[in-house]
């Protein structure tokens, strides 16, 4: 670690995951209030964070590593320049408001302190994923967001929806952290760099390397995952099953802008070519209609929201795949506006739920006077939702429709304009409905009797509100602090913002007014647009959410059947597999290395050696022959004996001598357990089954028997035999050389077969006496089945 | 040492085994024979026996003779081109009361020609023979117990 | 198996056997046999005995339970082999002394006590699966 | 001692005259130690109170003596101990480098471990029947086999675990395990005789048995000799008992068969002793015959990921399940011996030692969700994670671990092989390995979603066969779940381990100077 | 003189035994029933076998051999007989008829009056 | 013909006659028909072989098989008071074997 | 003699692999032995023949006379038939296990540890 500022930032990067091991510990002795101590890691972090806003905001970066895995060149290592300083500030700077919103929003809930803990998890995950450098730190990070996610939105893990949502969410963000750990790894393989710091020089090597494409595509299978891209945008409407704590921080403020900031960090060396500048537009352009089409369609204010957040995650992969400095720093504008008026928006969603009783926007009205820091909070973020001036989501709009329609040719301004100005009426059209629907009209109506809520519920929405304002008013310090710093970084160029919440005439302003004013008629008719939205997807009925149950199915089906053949339960299945497998072994490599042997004379053996091998074969047809499985046993018998003969013949007689004992005490111990059964005699095989066992046994045996020849048709190195012939009487004391190896030479081999002795012995033992739950059933039935 | 005639027997088998005369060899003979015996100190009895070496040595010549007479007949018999047999298991009612005795009786029995000992009846007192040509079984009778049940009665009382 | 034939000549049967297995093992050494088959000659022995007189014989017999017989020769087998970390030789180096007793010189080394493990523990196993056998048999 | 007779012999050509170093004597130590327990407790079995206190003596020095032989091959690199101080290639050697080390070190852990949790499991019959002597000397066994320098030897140490295996395998009272042991004994039988047969042929062609020697000998054997053929017997042996697909059928039909703990212990050695020695045998005595046999082994081993995580897919019974995931998990180990580089083998190695911690935990924990929930079967187990939120984390630990997912320790041989098949322009086999973990994610957050997070509906017949966890499960769990995050949180000794072992792998050169010193080839 | 003498006995005992060992076979081969068979193989083909030991014992200068073929013909001795009587007890007693030229079979009638007989004798 | 000479092509003769027996004997395994003929037939064969181990000791030299014999005379005892016993004890002959 | 004994272990293997296909275990279990017996014969062809005189040396000299069987691979097959005999006893009981515990010598029909009748498994979350 370099300096102490690094010691430190390392410390910052493991402090949410010591703390979180103490929070449910804390919860217990404090109860909600110790959300109050626990918002101080955030802010603690935040703090830190902050003191390295004058470095970062003069263009300056910071670095630093932990040795992790040297040996593979992989390091833990962070960088803070402006994208990763400001996501970190976002980051704790919420969390902190998200940890109090927390202890209001579970106050009293049994498991309380382990949500604490689960939050705190989540943050130190989403810190280390921003400010990660090496490529194998920021894919650790990664999968600890995706996990801590489960966890997160399985919350509430006696509902299905709510496992089924945490699944869902774990499977698509886990593909697609697969995806960009492989993409990652490409792109080291490709450029040698295994970190971004590292990476950001050789952004060109990177574009001109053969594995560009793929490695593009790997990265954008993680980012778009992450970030909710449509098609595969299902999981995080789901995952408004997670408490709305977790939906304000998780599902809206941070972890699925990772995939944007993904794209971020890479648009300097990987952006900036065709692939980028189309596929990306297209994905976020497409993502942008769909969330805003399915927001309209939604009465629960949480699912209301959770479709514009897609719609908001797809312009901003739209607009950094434009790739114009422009549009970078409307994306940067538009990243922070919205983390601070969508993680508003939920807290206050929350905070109606939790007092109301309800978030469905058809149970809810008039909820201003008994709410009203509430309604507060909900106006002006939802006043920046929409891009209303004074307020930090106006910036972003303006920038955005700057950004759109310079670029490319007019086509793609065009293109670009049309969608987002689409996009944008409907999230004003949301914005108005989730800010006012529930709190205007008559008298206050809600499923239960609403009254504000305690602080710690409204603090986190009204601080936020706040800042909307605070921080498009002073628009120059944001953007020298926050917005350039952060652009420059993802420009990789030094990029100045000067947008300033004053409205100058302009194309732009014309945009944001045409979208305000198409947004109020679609909020106007809103029941109708979502009747009509309904209709359509009732008329298509199938979506990518069901696409995903289907496929969890088929997988599982799919397997139950795979496994159902390779995995059959037979043993004579089991067996001629092996053996074909076995015979394969041996004839295709010596087929196709041509290591066959050479054809062999005619072998010049005596009478009585003929004699002896003759037997040995009649005794194996008689075992095959045998009809029962007493003949087969003596027969047995007889080739045991011809080849305890021809050990003797070939100047082996110890061989010989336990052969011939093995030979009996098998036949003997054959014999004695055949007495207690009561077997088939006959081993039928169907004619079909008898020609395929026959081909197989033939095929294996041809195999041993010509690798053999071909074996011993080699020069022979005799030296060890020479060298036991040698010394074994003079040093090893014995005459028998055999046993001079057996007992001296190579001992160790015996000590091993003796203890495969005893063990056997024992194990014999055990299956004897050992009773089976209901062997004695059994017995019982196979004596009468015998009877 | 009850069983000292057994221990004794047993130590010259070691001695034959390996074939070392020498005196540390016969001890350990001894010691080995001790131990092996111990294996079957149960079945060992109290016995009576009264050896007589040279009635056990003309009862020795005697199976000899007969046996390699047996082997003759069994030779003659398979080798003749049409076999001649009447062959059946007759009971032979024994003298010998002894276990010893019986098994002695029924082993040679066995080995001789013609004849083989299938079984003691229960009260002991009958062995089945079976005998390869039976057609006069109480010829047969009168050639064991003149032979060898006579022979075994001498020699061992 | 009760015949009056076979029991009367078993013991001595067995003795002998038993005998011819030492004498196996001993002289495994410089001609064939050794400690494996001279355990499986005890066995055999063994074997025979228990079918004349049945298994509670044979376990009063051995006195020891089988298999641990089987387990003592396991550990005497590789307590020979560890005798040479007391002379600074590998595992299992054949350490040899030899005394004159009655004017004879009688050797005794590792490999001797190796081999007697071996013995001891196939005549342990085999006998103990021959006896588990059995047992069931008649229970 | 060496008494000579009448000829004049040349003592130094035929033995080792150089007194033994008694740190040598380690090299032997995790084999003779749990073998002399083994026997002890034969002789004592009868004892059955003092069984399991003895076991786990023996196998507490174990771990100590294969610690110490760890740090000392680190340290200094092989050591070598040639039995009866023959010379080399004549005694069978024992050499331990940095593999043989390191994995003999992991299993004296786990053996460790499973004997910590089977004093709760394992009942008066177990223990009079014979499961601590199994146990014992099946981690002999295991130690032979990681440690010995000699193809045959090798060959006996792997009978001696084979049969301590069916030793375990019929403890019990489960009818199951008596079919399983069937399957498990038969196939078995036939893939140590494969390993046994081709160790004949080998011989046949070299007429050594050492392995370095047959290292040396490898590089001048002719064009003449069939190697391509004995290479892919010795493939086909080593998978086998490696469970690699298409020979695997023993493992998932009888893994899930006996106790838990010696599902425990199989699911944490076994396997890995028959990729040790495919990598022992076509990575340092037949490299030629490996990198020729690379595509078929990367074929097998993308088949094998993806038939054993489909398999676990397709599981009710999470013993089952466990037993398919490691299956595929020991075609991402193959992936490894595929790539075949330095990269690869250390994957692969790391993979082994990551695997051999976490399957055991795997099995220990399904007894544990079997103690708490009742049942094995997915379809009616659910509740834990209110019940047993301790177990729940252990779980959660454990998927994450198998999967390779952080903090687990499965997340960097995934990255190391990832990478290594990426830079071996395998692409696919990447995206095999990768697809791999995603399913055994998916595999596995099912268990924790109906398990765990399920709603209990309340079963009589299930609360019946619940009873508490033992704190000693725990212990256990927690032993291994330690050394699995640890590697995890912070992989260096871990990867650089491995990668030492490949290294030893790659370029014997420093082994065959261990058994030879200072020697020309015989 | 003493070997030629040795081996020229060693030669006659051999050709001896190999004879009584085929008669043996043959008998096994041409007698009509397993009974009569025992015949065969119980007495030619063990006198076979104990000649040739008894050829090996005349043959080998080492003492310990002789001894110990000897020891070996005493022990087949010993056990043959045994093994037939156990052979013919177990194949009567387990339903095996004898030939149907057999002329007669006490055996069977007397384990007609005593049911026992085959299976207890103390 | 000297002593040498005649013992020569007297184990060169016993051999051919003690194949000869040995494959006579294989083949009342083989038939049968009943399993008493069988292990009569292999208790046989182990008569036969102790034979033949006595001509191969004689002939090579190597009296030390001797031991072998005896070991196999003890072993074949055994073989066959086990079979004894199992057809005592399962008292009916397997039908397949009768006919 | 090579040529010949490599012929046998062939055949030996046929017949060996040929009954351990058989569905009825007691006939596995003689391929078994077949099998076992095949490989100890490969193990000693893989010796070679070169001698047939035992290797053993006699009481008064220090070496072999001459050439002697290569005693390495007889050493060997020592090892492995006693533990492939080990193992064959276990699997012989085993199998009388399994007759009792299982009511079949037909391995196609012990389906206890993986049943015939399998339920997929839950497909719900
Ligand atoms: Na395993
Ligand atoms: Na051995």
């Amino acid at each position: 670690m370099p300096t102490e500022a690094g010691t430190l930032t390392f410390l910052a990067l493991l402090l949410p995951f010591i703390s979180a091991f103490f929070a449910p510990i804390l919860t217990r002795f404090l109860g909600h209030n110790a959300a109050w101590v626990l918002a101080l890691v955030p802010a603690l972090l935040f703090a830190h964070f902050l003191s390295f806003e004058p470095l970062v905001a003069e263009g300056g970066t910071a670095v630093g590593t932990v040795a992790w895995a040297p040996s593979i060149g992989v390091d833990f290592s962070w960088f803070i320049d402006g994208l990763s300083l400001t996501f970190a500030l976002l980051i704790s700077g919420i969390g902190a408001l998200i940890v109090l919103y927390s202890g209001g929003y579970l106050q009293g809930h049994p498991r309380q302190g382990r949500f604490f803990s689960f939050i705190l998890l989540f943050m130190g995950s989403m810190q280390g994923l921003v400010l990660a450098d090496g490529f194998i730190t920021l894919f650790f990070f990664w999968e600890l967001t995706s996990i801590t996610s489960f966890l997160l939105i399985g919350f509430d893990n006696h509902r299905e929806a709510a496992r089924r949502a945490a699944f869902q969410a774990l499977v698509v963000t886990g593909m697609g952290g697969l995806s960009l750990l492989a993409g990652l790894l490409v792109i080291w393989s490709a450029t040698g760099a295994g970190g971004m710091s590292a990476l950001l020089g050789k952004g060109d090597a990177l574009r001109e390397s053969p594995l560009y494409f793929a490695a593009l595509m790997l990265v954008l299978g993680g980012a778009f995952t992450k970030s909710a891209q449509f098609p595969v945008h299902f999981w995080l409407p789901n995952a408004m099953e997670a408490p709305t704590p977790v939906s304000a921080y998780l599902h809206s403020a941070t972890m699925v802008k990772a995939g944007v900031y993904l794209l971020m960090r890479l648009n300097p060396v990987m952006g900036n070519t065709a692939v980028w500048e189309t596929v990306l537009p297209v994905a976020g352009g497409l993502t942008l209609i769909a969330g805003a089409v399915l927001a309209i369609r939604q009465t629960d204010l949480k699912l209301v929201l959770a479709y514009t957040t897609v719609g908001s995650l797809g312009l901003l992969v739209l607009l950094t795949g434009l790739g114009s400095d422009k549009a970078v720093e409307a994306a940067v504008l538009y990243l922070i506006a919205h983390s601070m008026f969508k993680g508003g928006l939920f807290m206050v969603v929350g905070a109606v739920d939790h007092e109301a009783g309800s978030r469905d926007l058809t149970q809810l009205a008039g909820l201003r006077k008994v709410m009203p820091i509430t309604f507060g909070a909900a106006l002006v973020a939802g006043a920046s939702m929409a891009g209303l001036p004074l307020l930090f989501g106006f910036l972003a709009k303006e920038e955005i429709y700057a950004a759109v329609i310079e670029s490319g040719g007019w086509a793609a301004a065009a293109f670009a304009s049309i969608v987002a100005l689409f996009g944008n009426a409907i999230m004003a059209a949301t914005a108005f409905s989730v800010a006012l629907t529930p709190f205007l009209g008559g008298e206050p109506r809600s499923p239960k009797p609403a009254h504000e809520g305690p602080i710690l519920l409204w603090l986190g929405p009204a601080v936020l509100a706040l800042l909307s304002v605070v921080t498009a008013v002073l628009s120059s310090t944001t953007h020298r602090y926050l917005s350039s710093a952060m652009a420059s970084a993802v420009v990789g160029a030094r990029a100045d913002i000067e947008i300033t919440t004053i409205p100058h005439l302009g194309m732009p302003l014309l945009l944001s007014v045409l979208t305000v004013a198409l947004g109020l008629v679609v909020f106007t008719w809103q029941f109708q647009a979502r009747r009509t939205v309904a209709a359509l997807l009732g008329a298509i009925g199938w979506g990518p959410d069901r696409g995903f149950d289907q496929v969890i199915r088929g997988l599982l089906k799919g397997s139950f059947a795979i496994s159902r053949v390779i995995q059959g339960g037979r043993l004579d299945i089991y067996m001629k597999v092996t053996f074909i497998v076995l015979a394969l072994a041996l004839l295709v490599p010596m087929a196709s290395y041509g290591q066959w042997p050479a054809m062999p004379a005619w072998p010049a053996l005596q009478l009585h050696e003929w004699a002896v091998l003759l037997i040995a074969v009649i005794g194996l047809i008689a075992v095959l022959r045998a009809r029962s499985r007493l003949t087969a046993i003596v027969s047995l018998g007889i080739q045991g004996f011809a080849v305890a003969l021809l050990f003797m013949l070939l100047g082996a007689p110890d061989l010989s001598f336990t052969q011939f004992m093995i030979e009996t005490l098998s036949v003997v111990i054959l014999a004695l357990v055949m007495t207690r059964l009561r077997l088939e005699l006959a081993d039928r095989r169907p004619l079909p089954t008898g020609m395929i066992d026959s081909l197989v046994a033939i095929a294996g045996g041809l195999g041993f028997g010509l690798l053999l020849l071909k074996a011993t048709q080699l020069p022979f190195d005799d030296t060890l035999s020479a060298f036991f012939a040698a010394h074994s009487r003079a040093i090893a004391h014995g005459r028998n050389i055999v046993n001079g190896i057996i007992v001296d030479f190579r001992g160790l081999d015996t000590l091993g077969e003796i203890t495969v002795v005893m063990v056997a012995g024992l194990a014999i033992l055990t299956l004897i006496r050992m009773k089976s739950r209901s062997s004695a059933k059994m017995t019982e039935k196979g004596l009468k089945c015998a009877r | 040492m009850k069983n000292w005639l057994g221990i004794l027997l047993l130590t010259l088998a070691w001695i034959a085994l390996t074939g070392s005369w020498t005196i540390p060899n016969a001890l350990l003979g001894v010691v080995l024979s001790v131990l092996a015996s111990s294996f079957a100190r149960e079945q060992r009895r109290r016995r009576e026996v009264a050896l007589r070496p040279l009635r056990i040595a003309e009862l020795a010549l005697l199976f000899l003779y007969e046996l390699m007479l047996s082997g003759y007949r069994v030779a003659r018999l398979v080798l003749m081109p049409r076999m001649e047999l009447r062959p059946g298991i007759f009971a032979y009612p024994m003298k010998v009361e002894r276990n010893f005795e019986i098994t002695l009786l029924a082993n040679l029995i066995t080995l001789t020609p013609g004849t083989l000992s299938v079984d003691v009846s229960a009260d002991r007192k009958t062995l089945f023979v079976h005998a390869i040509d039976c057609s006069d079984p109480d010829q047969a009778r009168r050639d064991i117990a003149d032979g060898f049940e006579r022979k075994i009665l001498e020699a061992f009382r | 198996m009760r015949t009056l034939i076979f029991r009367t000549i078993a013991p001595a049967l067995t003795s002998l056997m038993l005998l011819f297995s030492v004498f196996v093992l001993l002289r495994g050494h410089n001609d064939p046999g050794g400690g494996f088959i001279g355990g499986l000659i005890a066995v055999a022995a063994i074997a025979i005995y228990g079918i004349a007189f049945g298994v509670p014989s044979v376990r009063r017999a051995l006195y020891f339970h089988p298999l641990a017989i089987s387990g003592a020769g396991l550990l005497l087998a590789a307590a020979s082999g560890l005798l040479s970390f007391v002379q600074g030789v590998p595992f299992l180096t054949g350490i040899w002394a030899s005394f004159y007793f009655l004017g004879a010189e009688i050797d005794v080394s590792t490999v001797m006590s190796f081999d007697i493990g071996v013995y001891l523990v196939v005549l342990g196993s085999l006998s103990s699966v021959a006896l588990a056998l059995e047992d069931r048999e008649d229970g | 001692m060496a008494a000579t007779g009448g000829t004049a012999i040349d003592l130094a050509a035929a033995i080792i005259t150089a007194p033994t170093a008694p740190a040598d004597w380690l090299v032997i130590a995790p084999v003779v130690i749990p073998l002399l327990t083994g026997a002890l407790l034969v002789a004592l079995r009868h004892r059955t109170g003092v069984q399991g206190a003895i076991a786990l003596a023996g196998l507490a020095l174990t771990i100590v003596c294969a610690a110490l032989l760890f740090a000392r091959v680190s340290a200094q690199g092989p050591i070598v101990m040639t039995m009866g101080r023959w010379l080399p290639p004549f005694g069978i050697s024992f050499a331990a480098d940095a593999l043989g080390a390191l994995l003999s070190l992991t299993a004296s852990i786990v053996g460790f471990i499973a004997a910590l949790y089977s004093l709760r499991d394992i009942d008066i019959a177990g223990r009079r029947y014979g499961f601590y002597p199994f146990l014992t000397l099946m981690m002999a066994g295991v130690g032979g086999a990681f440690l010995t320098g000699d193809v045959f030897n090798l060959y006996v140490w792997f009978e001696v675990f084979v049969i301590s295996s069916f030793g375990l395998l019929v403890v019990g009272d489960d009818e199951a395990r008596i079919d399983g042991a069937v399957k498990y004994a038969i196939l078995n039988l036939i893939a140590t005789t494969l390993f046994l047969i081709a160790t004949g042929y080998l011989y046949g062609v070299f007429g050594t048995l050492n392995m370095a020697d047959l290292h040396r000998k490898m590089a001048a054997v002719g064009s003449e000799a069939p190697m391509m053929t004995l290479a892919t017997l010795y493939l086909v042996a080593f998978g086998m008992k490696a469970a690699a697909f298409p020979v695997n059928f023993w493992l998932p039909a009888s893994y899930h068969t006996p106790k838990i703990v010696t599902s425990a212990l199989f699911g944490g050695l076994l396997t890995k002793i028959g990729l040790y020695a495919l990598l022992r045998v076509l990575v340092m005595i037949m490299p030629a015959e490996r990198l020729a046999l690379s595509p078929l082994i990367g074929w097998i081993a993308a088949a094998t990921m993806l038939l054993g995580v489909l398999g676990a897919l397709a599981q009710s019974d999470i013993r089952r399940m466990v037993g398919f995931v490691l299956i595929s998990g020991v075609g991402v180990m193959l992936s490894g011996l595929a790539v075949g580089d330095a990269a690869g083998l250390s994957g692969a190695i790391l993979y082994a030692v990551h695997s051999m911690l976490v399957v055991t935990a795997l099995y220990l924990l399904a007894g544990m969700i079997r103690d708490a929930g009742g049942s094995f079967s997915l379809e009616a187990l659910a509740g834990l994670y209110d019940r047993a939120p301790v177990l729940a984390a252990g779980a959660l630990l454990l998927a994450f671990a198998i999967a390779g997912l952080p903090p687990g320790s499965g997340l960097w041989p995934k990255i190391v092989l990832v990478r290594a098949s990426l830079d071996a322009g395998a692409g696919w086999l990447a995206a095999v390995i990768l697809v791999t973990g995603l399913l055994t994610t998916v595999a596995f957050g099912r268990v924790f979603l109906l398990a765990f997070w399920r709603e209990n509906a309340d079963n009589p017949a299930l609360a019946e066969r619940r009873r508490k966890v033992p704190h000693l499960a725990f212990a256990a769990l927690i032993a291994l779940l330690a050394p699995s995050l640890a590697m995890g949180l912070y992989p260096e000794p871990f990867v650089a381990a491995a990668k030492n072992a490949a290294a030893g792998l790659l370029e014997p050169t420093p082994y065959v100077d261990a058994v030879f010193p200072g020697r020309a080839a015989p | 003189m003493i070997d030629a003498l040795q081996s020229t006995l060693a030669a006659i005992l051999i050709l001896l035994g190999s004879v009584f060992a085929l008669t043996a076979s043959i008998g096994l081969i041409r007698l009509p029933d397993f009974y009569t068979r025992m015949h065969a193989a119980s007495k030619a083909g063990t006198l076979g076998s104990c000649v040739m030991l008894i050829a090996l014992a005349v043959y080998t200068d080492d003492l310990a051999m002789t001894t110990r073929a000897l020891g070996g013909v005493a022990f087949f001795l010993l056990t043959a007989p045994v093994s037939a009587h156990l052979l013919a007890k177990a194949a009567h007693a387990s339903g095996l008829k004898l030939w149907s030229g057999s002329v007669a079979d006490d055996y069977a009638t007397g384990q007609g009056r005593d049911k026992m007989a085959g299976t207890d004798v103390q | 013909m000297t002593a040498a000479l005649f013992l020569q092509w007297s184990l060169n003769v016993a051999l051919g006659v003690l194949s000869l027996s040995f494959l006579l004997t294989v083949a009342r395994v083989v038939i049968g028909p009943t399993l008493p003929d069988r292990v009569l037939a292999l208790d046989m064969l182990v008569a036969v072989a102790i034979g033949f181990i006595a001509v191969l000791g004689i002939r090579t030299g190597h009296t030390l098989y001797t031991d072998i014999a005896i070991a196999l005379g003890l072993v074949g005892f055994l073989a066959t008071v086990a079979f004894a016993r199992f057809i005592l004890r399962r008292r009916t002959i397997e039908r397949e074997e009768v006919e | 003699m090579e040529t010949a004994l490599s012929l046998t272990v062939g055949l030996f293997f046929i017949a060996g692999i040929y009954l351990m296909l058989s569905k009825h275990i007691i006939r596995v279990l003689l391929g078994i032995v077949l099998f076992g017996n095949a490989v100890n014969l490969l193990i000693f062809t893989a010796g070679r023949v070169a001698s047939k005189t035992p290797p053993i040396i006699s009481e008064s000299a220090y070496l072999p006379a001459g050439a002697t069987a290569n005693p390495l691979p007889q050493a060997l097959i020592l090892t492995a038939i006693v533990i492939s005999f080990s193992f064959f006893a276990f699997l012989l009981v085993l199998a009388y296990r399994a007759y009792n515990d299982l009511g079949t010598d037909d391995t196609g029909r012990m389906r206890l540890a993986e049943p015939e009748s399998e339920n997929p498994p839950p497909m719900g979350y």
